[in-house]
C-alpha cells in the first residue's frame, strides 16, 4: 500500500557530468528538458466532471496555449494524462491502457479530490479510491472541483518539476511496474493484461529497475498471451526449390 | 381538474382488473395494480388514454416482504397528467414481462434495473449489461449488497497522515473515532 | 482485459469494421462510447457503452442524510446541475409537506435559467467543435464562464452550487448582484450577433448540420425523447409550461420550436431558448427586488431529519429535457429509494443509437452533441 | 541466314520445345533460357534487317523485316516473356493445376506470333501476324476455363470484329494503290480524300483499337487478363496489348503521318483528326482508371490500369512531337516493367494466399516485405512519381501537352494520374498495409523464384527511371524508323530550353532528401520500440483479436458518395449499351461463324465494306 | 555554377525553409488565438514541440514502413525544397521544373500514407483515404494553374517564370496577368493546406486526428517539421507563380506570409465540409474560375 507520502519523489541526481568533467555536456539534456516543460500535450480525455474546468482553462478566458499546453487527441501524442476526478473502475482500466500507450516522459495529473482518496464517493463501489496505487501520479490538484485557475497554477508547477528534472515518476512505473501490476490485479482480477508490454519496453529502454519484476508479473507470465510485435519474417527456409 | 381527471381515469382502469386508483395531486395520480393486470393496463393507457410518454420505470426493493416494487411513470402530453402504476413481484425468482412493445424506452430501464437489480424482464430486447459490464459482484442496488464492506474489501485508502496530524495524535487529540469503529484506512492497515 | 482476448481468432470474414468512439475521443461528450460498425463510411450500427462515470448515486444517497444528498446531486449532470438539486429538493418537500416562499422560487428561477444559458453555451461549443468550428468553442466556453462567475457569487461555487436546500435557498442575492445578471445578460445578448455570423449562419455549417440525425415527431415521442430534441420535431412540450413548478406560471416566455428535427433544427431551438431564459431571466432581475420575504422555510434539525413516509415523482425541465427525480421515503433519516431519470438516459442511448443507424461516419459526433447527451446522467 | 531468320528459327523452336516437353518438370527453366536465348540474339542484331525467306500465298509474297520501331517492341515483348517465364518456372509451376504443355505452348505460341507481328513487311504480313496474335491470345486466355473461357470468348469477339474491321481496310487499301506493301500504301494514303481516309481511320482505329483496348473496345481486357494464369497474365497485362499500340503507330503515324492527321477536319467542327485519336486517347486514360478505383480484386485493379496506361501510350504518341511521342513510345517499355511487377507481386501473394481480394487481405507486409518493396517501386512506377520511371514517361507526355497548348488534355492526363495514385495507395494499403488477419499469421514471403523476377523488373523500373538515357535511345531509333521527329535526350532525361528534366539531379536529391529524413529521424530521438497492432489507440478501449479493425472496402468512400452516381449512371450506362450491342452482334456473328464457311463470312464482310467505301 | 556554391545550396534551400516554417507555424497558430480572442503561444512554441518530440524517451513504432514513411514525409519535403527558387539560390530547379516539383510534392504524401497504413489504425486509413480524395479535388484547380502559368511564360522553368516577372514589375506578375487563375490557385492554396473547410482528413472528432492517430515521439515530430515545409512550400510556389518570386528576401518574406495569412484567417471563421462537399467546390468554383482565366490566357 502507498500513501501519499510513499509517492516516490524521484531524487533524480542532477546527471553526473559523465562526458569528461564538460562543461557544456549537460547543454543539451538541459535544452530538452527546457523545451519538454514548454510544450505540453495533454491528452483530450475527460474521465471524470473534472473536465468541465478544462475547456475554460484551454479557451479565450484562461487559453492555456500561452505557456505552450495545448490538449491532444489520442495518448500517443500526449505528455499529460489529466485524470479529472473519480475513476470508475471501468474507466481506470482505460486510463492504465491509455497511460502506457503514452510516450515517454509522461506525466499524471490527478484532478478533484476524488483521485486522491475518492472524493464524496468513498463508499461508492464503483470508484477507485487512489489513483497513485495503479499509476504514478506526479501530481494532485485538490478540490471539488479545481478552478480553471487552480488548474493552470498545477500545469505551472507541473512544467517547473520538468523543468528542474524532478518529475520522473514515469520512470518509476518501469521501475515499480510490479507493484502496480499487483495492485491493478488486485482490483482486475489475476488474469488482468494490457496490451502494451510494459516490461519489454523497460528492457528496451533501460528503465529495468530492481521491482520491474515481481510475485505479480510472474503471475502476469502464466496466463499472458504475449503480444510481440510482427517482425517482418522473410522465412528464406521457405524460399528454397529454386530450379 | 383533479376530479375530472380522476373520474376519467377511473373510468378508463374500470376496464382493466386488479387496478386501484389513488389520486393525490393535481398531476400526480397513483395506480396500484395486481402484476398480472400491467400490461394490459399500460396499453390501455397508451391506445386510449394518450399516455405515450413513459417518463421511468423505478424499481424499489422491499427486502422485508420479499418483494420488488416497480413503478412505471406515464405521462400525458394532453391530459397533463403523470400517471404512476406500482405493482409488486416477488423478489425470488425476480422476473417480470417486458413492456417493450408498448414503451421502447422501457428497454432502457427494465436493462438498468436489470443489472442493478437482477430482475429479469422477458421479451425484453437486451438484457446484456449496459453499465456494470465489467462487474462482477452482485446486483449492487439490492439492499443486502453493502457498498462499504465491498469497498474496504476492494480498495486502499489513501493514507493522510501529514505531520500536524501526528504533532495532534501524539498530544492524545486527533480524530475521535475509537479504533473498532474505524471502518476504513487504519484499520485495513493495522490488519495487515 | 483478459488474456484470451489476445488470441489470435479469425476475423468475420465481412468487409464491415469497428471504430470504437469513445470514451477517450474528441466525438463523445464526456467519457462515453460508442462501438460503431461501418462499412466504407456509412453506419451499419452502433452500440452505446456507458458505465465509465457509474458511480452509483442512487446507492450512495440510500446511505446518506437527506441533506447530505443535496451535495451529492449536483454531481450528476456536470454541465448543467442547478436542475438536479431543484428536483431533489422538491421532492423532498412535498414529502415533508414544505411550503417553499415565495422569494426562494425567485431565486431558484434565477439559478436555473443562469444554467440552462450556460449549459447551452457550452453546448454550442462543443456542437461546433464537432464539425471543425473551434472558434465558437473558444468563444462560447469563454463567455460560458461569466455566468459561472455570477454563479460563484450568488453561491460560491462556479460548477456546483449546492444552492437549493429542501425549503428555499442558502443565501440571497448580494448586493448589486442583479445589475451584474443585467449587465451579462446584455453582454450576451449583444454576441448572438456574432455567434450568428461565425456558427448559426454559416453556410459551411448549415450544410453540415441540415438533414444530420433527422427525426420525425411520431418517432421522438416513441423513444421517449425530451426537451429541445423535441421541441425540435415540432411538439411544445416543456415541463416548465405543462407540469409546472416554481413560479414559472407567473413568467411570460415562450416554447420555440421547429419541424425539421434534424441537428440543424435541434440547434436553432437551443438557440432559441437561449432567448427566451434571457427574457426570463430580465424579468426575474426586474420583479425580484419587489418579492420580499424569507428565503428558507424553517426545516427540522437536518441531521435528524425524518421525511415523512411517501414517493413522489419531482420533474423539472433541464437543459436537456425532463428531469425526474422518484423518491421514497420510509420515514428514516435516509431515503430508502431514489431514481432519477436524466434526460440522457433516453437520448444517450436508444435515440442515439437510432439515429446513428445509417448515418455517415463524418455526422455521428454531430449527431450526439446535438442531441445535448449527458453521459453521466446516463451512468449515475 | 540472317540474324531475323536466327531470331525467328529461335522462338519457333521454344514453340516446338515446348509442345513436345511442356509437362516436363523443368520446361518452365528451359522455357526461360531460350527466351533469354532469343532475348540475346535480339541485343546482338542489328536494329533493322530482314528475313531471308519469303513466302507466296495467294499470289502475294509475304515477307518480314525489322526496323527500330519492330526492334524496340521485340525488346519489350521478350523481355516481358523472359521474366513472365521464369516467375512461372519454380515453385508456381509445381503448384500449377492445369494443363502444363498447353501453357507453355500457349505462351511461346504468343511469343512467336508476336515476332512475326511486329517484323511483318508489309500489310498483309502485318494482317496474318495480326491474326496469329489474336488466336494465341485467345489460347491463352481461355485454357484455364471458367471464368476466364467466358472472358475469352468476350476477346475473341472484339478481336474479331477488330480483324473484320483490319481485313476490309486492307482491302479498301488494296483497291486504292494495288499493292500491300508499305510504301505503297504511304503513297496512296497520301493522296487519298477526307472520306475514305477517315474510313480507313476508323477501320484502323477498331481494329487495332480493340487490342490496345481503347474506349469504347475496352470491356472485354480487364476480365480476359485478369483470369488468366499468373505468368500468362504478366505476360498479357505486360506487352500484348501494346501489340496494337505498334500497329497504330505503324500505320497512323508511319503510314498516314502526323501531319496528314493533323490536316485532316472533322466536318462541321474545329476538330482535327488528331485530336479525336487524342480525345479517345484521354478518355482511355480516365474513364478506366476511375474504373479501376472501384475494382476489389487486385488483379482487376491492375488490368483496368493496363488499359488507362494505354491511353497515355497513345496519347503520347499522337501529339506527335518529339518529347510527347518518345514519351508515349517510352511508357511501352516503362509500363511493361512496372505492370510486370505489381501483376507478379498480385500473383505471389495470391500464390500465397489464395485469392486477391482486396477486402480480406492486409497487413502483409510483416509477412512478405521483399514483395511489399516490389509492389511499392511498382505503385510508384505506375503512378507516375519520381524517382521510379513512370514518372519520365509521363512527364515527357505532360509536357509535350503544356508545349502544344492542349489544357484539356493535360488536365485529363492529370487527372488520370491522381486516379492511379488514389487507387494503388488502396492497393497496397489493402494488401500490405493495415491489420493482419489471424489465418495470415503464419504466411511466407513468395517463393524465391518469383521473388527473383519480380525484384529484377521492379529494378529495371528504377534504373530507367534514374537514367533513361539507357532507353531513349532505342526510342529515339523507333521515333526515326516511323518519321518522327527524333527526342533530343541525355542520360538524365531530356534537355530542352523549354522543358528539361534531369531525373539524374532529381532523384539524387531525393535520395538525398531521404537521407537526411533518415538521418533526422535515426539519428535524433531515442531508439523505436516495435509494438504489437493490438497496441492500437481504439478511442480509449482494448482492441481483442477478433475484431474487425481494417479499413478495406469501399476505401474511397467520401469520393464516391460524390462520383459513385456516375459509375452507376453514365460508366455502367456506357457499359452496359456497349456490352450487350456486341453481344448482340458477337451472337449473331457467332452464329454466322459457326453455320457458314468462315471464308465466305470474311469475304461477304469485305464486299460489303468495299461497296460502302467505293460507292 | 560550380558545384561547391551549388552543394551549399542544396543545404542552406531546406534549412531556410525549416526556419521560414517554423515562423510561419507560429504565425498561423497566433492567427487563430487572435481571432479566437486569445493571447497565443509563445514565441518559440513550434520549436519547442519539435525538439520535445524527437526528445521522447520511448518512440513507439508500428514496423519499419511506419518509419520509413516519415523518412519518405520530411525527405520528400526536403528534396522539394531544392527545387524551389529563393532569392539567391536557385538550387536544381533548373534540373526539373513546375511539373517535376509538383510531383516531388506527391511523394511527401505518399510517404506519410504508407507509413500511416501501417499503422492497422482504421481511423488513419480513413484519414489518409480523405486525404487523397483532397489532393485529388484541389489538384483539379492547382494543375489548370500550373498549366496556364507554364504556357504563358512559355516555360515551366520557374527560374524563367521569376524572372519574367521581375523583369517586367508588377504589371507583369502573374498576378496581374492572369488574376482569375491566381484567384483559383488560392483556393487551390487553401486546399493545400487542408485547413478548414478543407480538414476532413484530420477531424479529430471524427477519426481522431486521421493519420496522426498513431504518431508519437519523432514520428510525430517528423509530421510538425512536414507541417512546417508544407506551409513554406505552398507559400513560397504561390508567390513564385504569381507574386514576382523572390527579387529580395524581405519582399519575398513579405509576400510569402502575406499569402499564407488569407487562408489561415478564413479557416478559423469555418467548420469543415464533409469530403464529396470539398471535392464538389473545389471542382466547382475554383475550377471554373479557371478554366476562365486560361481561356482569358489562351485567346
Amino acid at each position: 500500500m502507498t500513501s501519499l507520502s510513499d509517492i516516490p519523489v524521484i531524487q533524480t541526481p542532477p546527471e553526473a557530468p559523465a562526458r569528461g568533467g564538460n562543461p557544456l555536456a549537460n547543454v543539451f539534456d538541459d535544452f530538452i528538458r527546457y523545451c519538454r516543460s514548454r510544450s505540453l500535450f495533454m491528452l483530450h480525455y475527460c474521465t471524470g466532471c473534472g473536465a468541465i474546468e478544462l475547456p475554460p482553462a484551454m479557451t479565450s478566458r484562461f487559453d492555456m496555449e500561452r505557456i505552450g499546453i495545448q490538449p491532444m487527441v489520442t495518448p500517443r501524442q500526449a505528455d499529460i494524462l489529466l485524470v479529472t476526478g473519480y475513476v470508475s473502475v471501468k474507466t481506470l482500466k482505460r486510463i492504465i491502457l491509455t497511460y502506457e500507450q503514452m510516450a515517454s516522459p509522461k506525466y499524471v495529473i490527478g484532478i478533484c479530490s476524488c483521485t486522491v482518496n475518492g472524493g464524496m464517493y468513498w463508499q461508492s463501489y464503483a470508484t477507485a479510491k487512489k489513483l497513485n496505487d495503479y499509476l504514478p501520479v506526479d501530481l494532485y490538484i485538490a478540490g471539488c472541483m479545481p478552478r480553471p485557475e487552480a488548474v493552470i497554477e498545477g500545469l505551472k508547477a507541473l512544467r517547473d518539476n520538468i523543468e528542474a528534472g524532478t518529475s520522473d515518476n514515469w520512470k518509476d512505473y518501469y521501475q515499480r511496474y510490479d507493484h502496480y501490476l499487483g495492485n491493478q490485479q488486485r482490483l482486475f482480477g489475476a488474469d488482468w493484461q494490457t496490451p502494451t508490454e510494459v516490461i519489454a519496453e523497460a528492457k528496451h529502454y533501460g528503465l529495468f529497475g530492481p521491482d520491474t519484476l515481481g510475485e505479480h508479473t510472474r503471475r502476469l507470465e502464466d496466463h499472458r498471451k504475449p503480444l510481440e510485435p510482427l517482425r517482418m519474417t522473410l522465412n528464406a527456409g521457405r524460399l528454397e526449390h529454386m530450379e | 381538474m383533479t376530479t375530472d381527471i380522476g373520474q376519467w381515469l377511473g373510468h378508463l382502469i374500470g376496464q382493466v382488473e386488479g387496478v386501484q386508483h389513488r389520486g393525490r395531486h393535481a398531476r400526480r395520480q397513483r395506480l396500484d395494480v395486481a402484476p398480472d393486470a400491467l400490461p394490459a393496463l399500460l396499453e390501455l393507457l397508451q391506445g386510449k388514454g394518450s399516455f405515450v410518454h413513459l417518463s421511468a420505470i423505478s424499481c424499489v426493493d422491499w427486502p422485508e416482504d420479499g418483494q420488488f416494487e416497480l413503478v412505471y411513470h406515464v405521462w400525458s402530453y394532453e391530459l397533463k397528467t403523470l400517471v404512476s402504476a406500482h405493482i409488486r413481484i416477488p423478489r425470488e425468482p425476480g422476473r417480470y414481462l417486458s413492456v417493450y412493445d408498448i414503451y421502447k424506452p422501457a428497454a432502457f430501464f427494465e436493462r438498468d434495473i436489470h443489472e442493478m437489480y437482477g430482475v429479469f424482464f422477458e421479451g425484453s430486447p437486451s438484457m446484456e449489461k449496459f453499465i456494470l459490464t465489467e462487474w462482477d459482484g452482485p446486483p449492487p442496488m439490492r439492499k443486502e449488497f453493502d457498498s462499504e464492506n465491498w469497498v474496504n474489501d476492494h480498495f486502499d485508502w489513501q493514507d493522510y497522515h501529514p505531520d500536524w496530524l501526528n504533532d495532534i495524535e501524539s498530544r492524545g487529540g486527533g480524530i475521535a473515532i475509537r479504533p473498532d469503529e474505524q471502518r476504513f484506512s487504519r484499520k485495513a492497515k493495522h490488519e495487515s | 482485459m483478459r488474456a484470451e482476448n489476445y488470441q489470435s481468432r479469425a476475423q468475420p470474414p465481412s468487409h464491415e469494421y469497428e471504430l470504437n468512439f469513445g470514451p477517450n475521443h474528441p466525438g463523445i461528450e464526456g467519457n462515453y462510447a460508442l462501438k460503431v460498425r461501418l462499412h466504407g463510411d456509412t453506419v451499419i450500427d452502433a452500440k452505446a457503452d456507458g458505465g465509465y462515470l457509474h458511480r452509483g448515486f442512487e446507492k450512495l444517497m440510500e446511505q446518506r442524510l437527506w441533506i447530505q444528498n443535496i451535495a451529492l446531486v449536483p454531481r450528476i449532470c456536470v454541465p448543467d446541475p442547478a436542475p438536479m438539486e431543484l428536483a431533489y429538493s422538491m421532492a423532498v418537500e412535498t414529502l415533508c409537506g414544505l411550503e417553499v416562499p415565495a422569494r426562494a422560487q425567485w431565486l431558484r428561477v434565477l439559478q436555473m435559467e443562469l444554467s440552462r444559458v450556460a449549459a447551452h453555451l457550452f453546448t454550442f461549443g462543443g456542437h461546433a467543435a464537432t464539425t471543425g468550428m473551434y472558434s465558437t468553442m473558444f468563444w462560447g466556453v469563454a463567455d460560458r464562464d461569466l455566468i459561472l462567475d455570477l454563479f460563484e457569487e450568488l453561491t460560491g461555487g462556479r460548477v456546483y452550487h449546492i444552492y437549493n436546500l429542501p425549503g428555499g435557498v442558502r443565501r440571497d442575492v448580494p448586493d448589486g448582484f442583479l445589475d451584474r445578471v443585467s449587465a451579462t445578460l446584455d453582454y450576451l445578448e449583444s454576441r448572438l450577433a456574432d455567434y450568428d455570423n461565425l456558427f448559426f449562419t454559416n453556410q459551411v455549417f448549415i450544410t453540415r448540420a441540415r438533414g444530420i440525425g433527422p427525426m420525425s415527431q411520431q418517432q421522438a415521442l416513441e423513444l421517449g425523447v425530451t426537451g429541445p430534441n423535441l421541441r425540435a420535431t415540432g411538439l411544445a412540450f416543456d415541463v416548465r409550461r405543462d407540469d409546472p413548478y416554481l413560479v414559472y406560471d407567473q413568467i411570460e416566455f415562450d416554447i420555440p420550436t421547429e419541424t425539421a428535427g434534424d441537428a440543424w433544427a435541434r440547434t436553432l431551438v437551443r438557440r432559441a431558448e437561449l432567448k427566451e431564459s434571457i427574457r426570463i431571466l430580465r424579468q426575474v432581475v426586474a420583479r425580484l427586488p419587489g418579492i420580499p420575504g424569507p428565503i428558507r422555510a424553517p426545516i427540522p434539525n437536518p441531521l435528524a431529519w425524518n421525511v415523512p413516509a411517501g414517493e413522489y415523482y419531482s420533474r423539472v425541465e433541464s437543459s436537456k429535457g425532463e428531469l425526474a427525480w422518484y423518491v421514497v421515503s420510509t420515514g428514516g433519516a435516509k431515503p430508502w429509494r431514489t431514481h432519477i431519470r436524466g434526460p440522457s438516459a433516453m437520448h444517450a442511448v436508444q435515440v442515439l443509437e437510432t439515429l446513428v443507424q445509417g448515418c455517415r461516419l463524418e455526422d455521428v459526433a454531430q449527431i450526439m452533441f446535438s442531441l445535448d447527451a449527458c453521459p453521466p446522467e446516463v451512468d449515475r | 541466314m540472317t540474324p531475323l531468320d536466327t531470331l525467328y528459327l529461335a522462338s519457333a523452336a521454344t514453340l516446338a520445345a515446348m509442345l513436345v516437353l511442356g509437362d516436363w518438370r523443368r520446361a518452365g527453366v528451359l522455357a526461360t533460357l531460350m527466351y533469354g536465348v532469343q532475348l540475346a540474339l535480339l541485343f546482338t542484331m542489328q536494329r533493322t534487317g530482314s528475313t531471308s525467306f519469303d513466302l507466296s500465298a495467294l499470289g502475294f509474297e509475304l515477307s518480314w523485316r525489322f526496323d527500330a520501331l519492330s526492334w524496340f517492341f521485340a525488346v519489350v515483348t521478350l523481355g516481358t516473356a523472359f521474366f513472365a517465364s521464369w516467375y512461372g518456372a519454380g515453385e508456381w509451376l509445381r503448384a500449377y493445376t492445369g494443363r502444363r504443355r498447353l501453357f507453355q505452348s500457349a505462351l511461346a505460341a504468343n511469343v512467336f506470333a508476336m515476332l512475326l507481328l511486329l517484323g511483318s513487311g508489309d500489310l498483309l504480313t502485318l494482317f496474318v501476324g495480326w491474326e496469329a496474335t489474336s488466336w494465341a491470345g485467345f489460347l491463352l486466355m481461355a485454357l484455364a476455363g471458367g471464368l476466364a473461357r467466358d472472358a475469352a470468348l468476350r476477346y475473341l469477339v472484339y478481336a474479331m470484329a477488330g480483324a473484320m474491321a483490319l481485313l476490309g481496310a486492307l482491302v479498301v487499301l488494296f483497291q486504292a494503290g494495288g499493292s500491300f506493301s508499305y510504301e505503297a500504301a504511304r503513297a496512296t494514303l497520301a493522296a487519298m480524300a477526307p472520306g475514305p481516309l477517315w474510313a480507313l481511320i476508323i477501320l484502323f482505329g477498331l481494329g487495332f483499337g480493340a487490342k490496345l483496348a481503347l474506349l469504347p473496345l475496352h470491356l472485354w481486357q480487364a476480365a480476359a487478363y485478369s483470369e488468366t494464369p499468373a505468368p500468362g497474365s504478366v505476360f498479357l497485362g505486360g506487352v500484348v496489348g501494346r501489340m496494337g499500340l505498334f500497329a497504330l503507330a505503324l500505320v497512323l503515324v508511319g503510314l498516314i503521318g502526323i501531319p496528314h492527321l493533323q490536316a485532316l477536319a472533322v466536318p462541321f467542327t474545329f476538330l482535327t483528326a488528331q485530336d479525336v485519336v487524342a480525345w479517345v486517347a484521354a478518355l482511355t486514360v480516365v474513364l478506366p482508371t476511375y474504373t479501376a478505383l472501384k475494382q476489389n480484386d487486385a488483379r482487376y485493379l491492375l488490368a483496368w490500369h493496363g488499359i488507362g496506361q494505354g491511353g497515355y501510350m497513345l496519347l503520347g504518341l499522337i501529339v506527335g512531337s518529339a518529347l510527347g511521342s518518345a514519351g508515349g513510345l517510352l511508357h511501352v517499355i516503362n509500363y511493361a516493367a512496372t505492370q510486370a511487377t505489381l501483376l507478379m507481386v498480385v500473383f505471389g501473394v495470391r500464390h500465397r494466399v489464395g485469392h486477391t481480394d482486396l477486402n480480406r487481405l492486409g497487413g502483409l507486409v510483416a509477412r512478405m516485405p521483399l514483395s511489399f518493396l516490389a509492389l511499392l517501386l511498382g505503385i510508384i512506377s505506375l503512378a507516375g512519381l519520381p524517382p521510379m520511371s513512370g514518372f519520365v514517361s509521363k512527364w515527357m507526355v505532360y509536357s509535350s501537352l503544356i508545349q502544344d497548348g492542349r489544357p484539356f488534355l493535360f488536365l485529363a492526363a492529370i487527372v488520370g494520374t491522381l486516379g492511379t495514385i488514389l487507387s494503388v495507395y488502396k492497393l497496397i494499403h489493402n494488401l500490405f498495409l493495415g491489420q493482419l488477419r489471424a489465418e495470415h499469421e503464419q504466411l511466407n514471403e513468395a517463393p524465391l523464384s518469383m521473388l527473383i523476377p519480380m525484384l529484377a523488373t521492379a529494378t529495371l523500373a528504377f534504373v530507367t527511371g534514374v537514367a533513361p538515357g539507357l532507353v531513349l535511345g532505342w526510342v529515339a531509333d523507333a521515333q526515326a524508323a516511323i518519321g518522327l521527329p527524333v527526342i533530343d535526350y541525355t542520360l538524365g532525361g531530356i534537355a530542352s530550353p523549354r522543358a528539361s528534366l534531369d531525373m539524374l539531379w532529381v532523384v539524387g536529391v531525393m535520395f538525398a532528401g531521404f537521407g537526411v529524413g533518415a538521418l533526422l529521424f535515426y539519428g535524433a530521438g531515442g531508439k523505436t520500440h516495435r509494438v504489437h497492432q493490438l497496441d492500437n489507440y481504439a478511442g480509449g478501449h482494448f482492441l481483442d483479436a477478433g475484431m474487425r479493425y481494417h479499413y478495406s472496402d469501399n476505401f474511397y468512400a467520401g469520393l464516391m458518395h460524390l462520383i459513385g452516381g456516375w459509375y452507376r449512371g453514365s460508366f455502367h450506362w456506357l457499359e452496359g449499351a456497349i456490352g450487350s450491342g456486341l453481344s448482340l452482334v458477337a451472337q449473331g456473328a457467332g452464329g454466322w461463324y459457326r453455320a457458314i464457311n468462315p471464308a465466305f463470312y470474311l469475304l461477304a464482310a469485305s464486299v460489303a465494306l468495299i461497296a460502302w467505301v467505293a460507292l | 555554377m560550380n558545384v561547391a556554391s551549388l552543394l551549399v545550396e542544396l543545404v542552406l534551400m531546406p534549412l531556410v525553409a525549416f526556419v521560414v516554417g517554423l515562423a510561419m507555424v507560429l504565425m498561423m497558430r497566433r492567427i487563430a488565438a487572435r481571432l479566437q480572442r486569445r493571447v497565443g503561444p509563445p514565441f518559440f512554441q513550434p520549436l519547442f514541440d519539435i525538439v520535445k518530440l524527437y526528445g521522447k524517451h520511448t518512440q513507439t513504432s508500428h514496423g519499419l514502413v511506419h518509419d520509413l514513411g516519415i523518412v519518405m514525409a520530411v525527405g520528400g519535403y526536403i528534396a522539394a525544397e531544392t527545387m524551389l527558387p529563393v532569392p539567391g539560390m536557385t538550387g536544381i530547379a533548373d534540373k526539373g521544373g513546375l511539373v517535376v516539383l509538383a510531383y516531388v510534392m506527391m511523394v511527401p504524401s505518399l510517404g506519410l500514407a504508407l507509413g500511416v497504413g501501417q499503422c492497422a489504425n482504421p481511423n488513419g486509413s480513413i484519414g489518409i483515404s480523405r486525404a487523397l480524395t483532397a489532393m485529388l479535388a484541389y489538384d483539379v484547380p492547382f494543375i489548370i494553374v500550373i498549366f496556364g502559368v507554364a504556357f504563358h511564360f512559355g516555360s515551366s522553368n520557374l527560374i524563367t517564370i521569376a524572372a519574367a516577372q521581375q523583369a517586367a514589375g508588377i504589371a507583369g506578375w502573374g498576378v496581374s496577368q492572369m488574376p482569375l487563375l491566381a484567384l483559383a490557385g488560392l483556393f487551390a492554396l487553401h486546399g493545400m493546406l487542408g485547413k478548414q473547410p478543407f480538414e476532413i482528413y484530420v477531424a479529430p472528432a471524427e477519426i481522431a486526428t486521421g493519420p496522426m492517430v498513431e504518431m508519437s515521439g519523432k514520428h510525430m515530430g517528423g509530421l510538425f517539421v512536414m507541417q512546417c515545409f508544407q506551409l513554406y512550400t505552398a507559400a513560397v510556389l504561390y508567390v513564385t507563380l504569381f507574386l514576382g518570386g523572390g527579387e529580395n528576401w524581405l519582399s519575398f518574406l513579405a509576400k510569402s506570409f502575406a499569402v499564407l495569412a488569407v487562408p489561415v484567417s478564413l479557416a478559423y471563421l469555418f467548420p469543415r465540409y464533409r469530403t464529396e462537399d470539398l471535392v464538389r467546390l473545389m471542382w466547382k468554383w475554383p475550377t471554373m474560375i479557371g478554366l476562365l482565366g486560361l481561356a482569358f490566357l489562351m485567346h
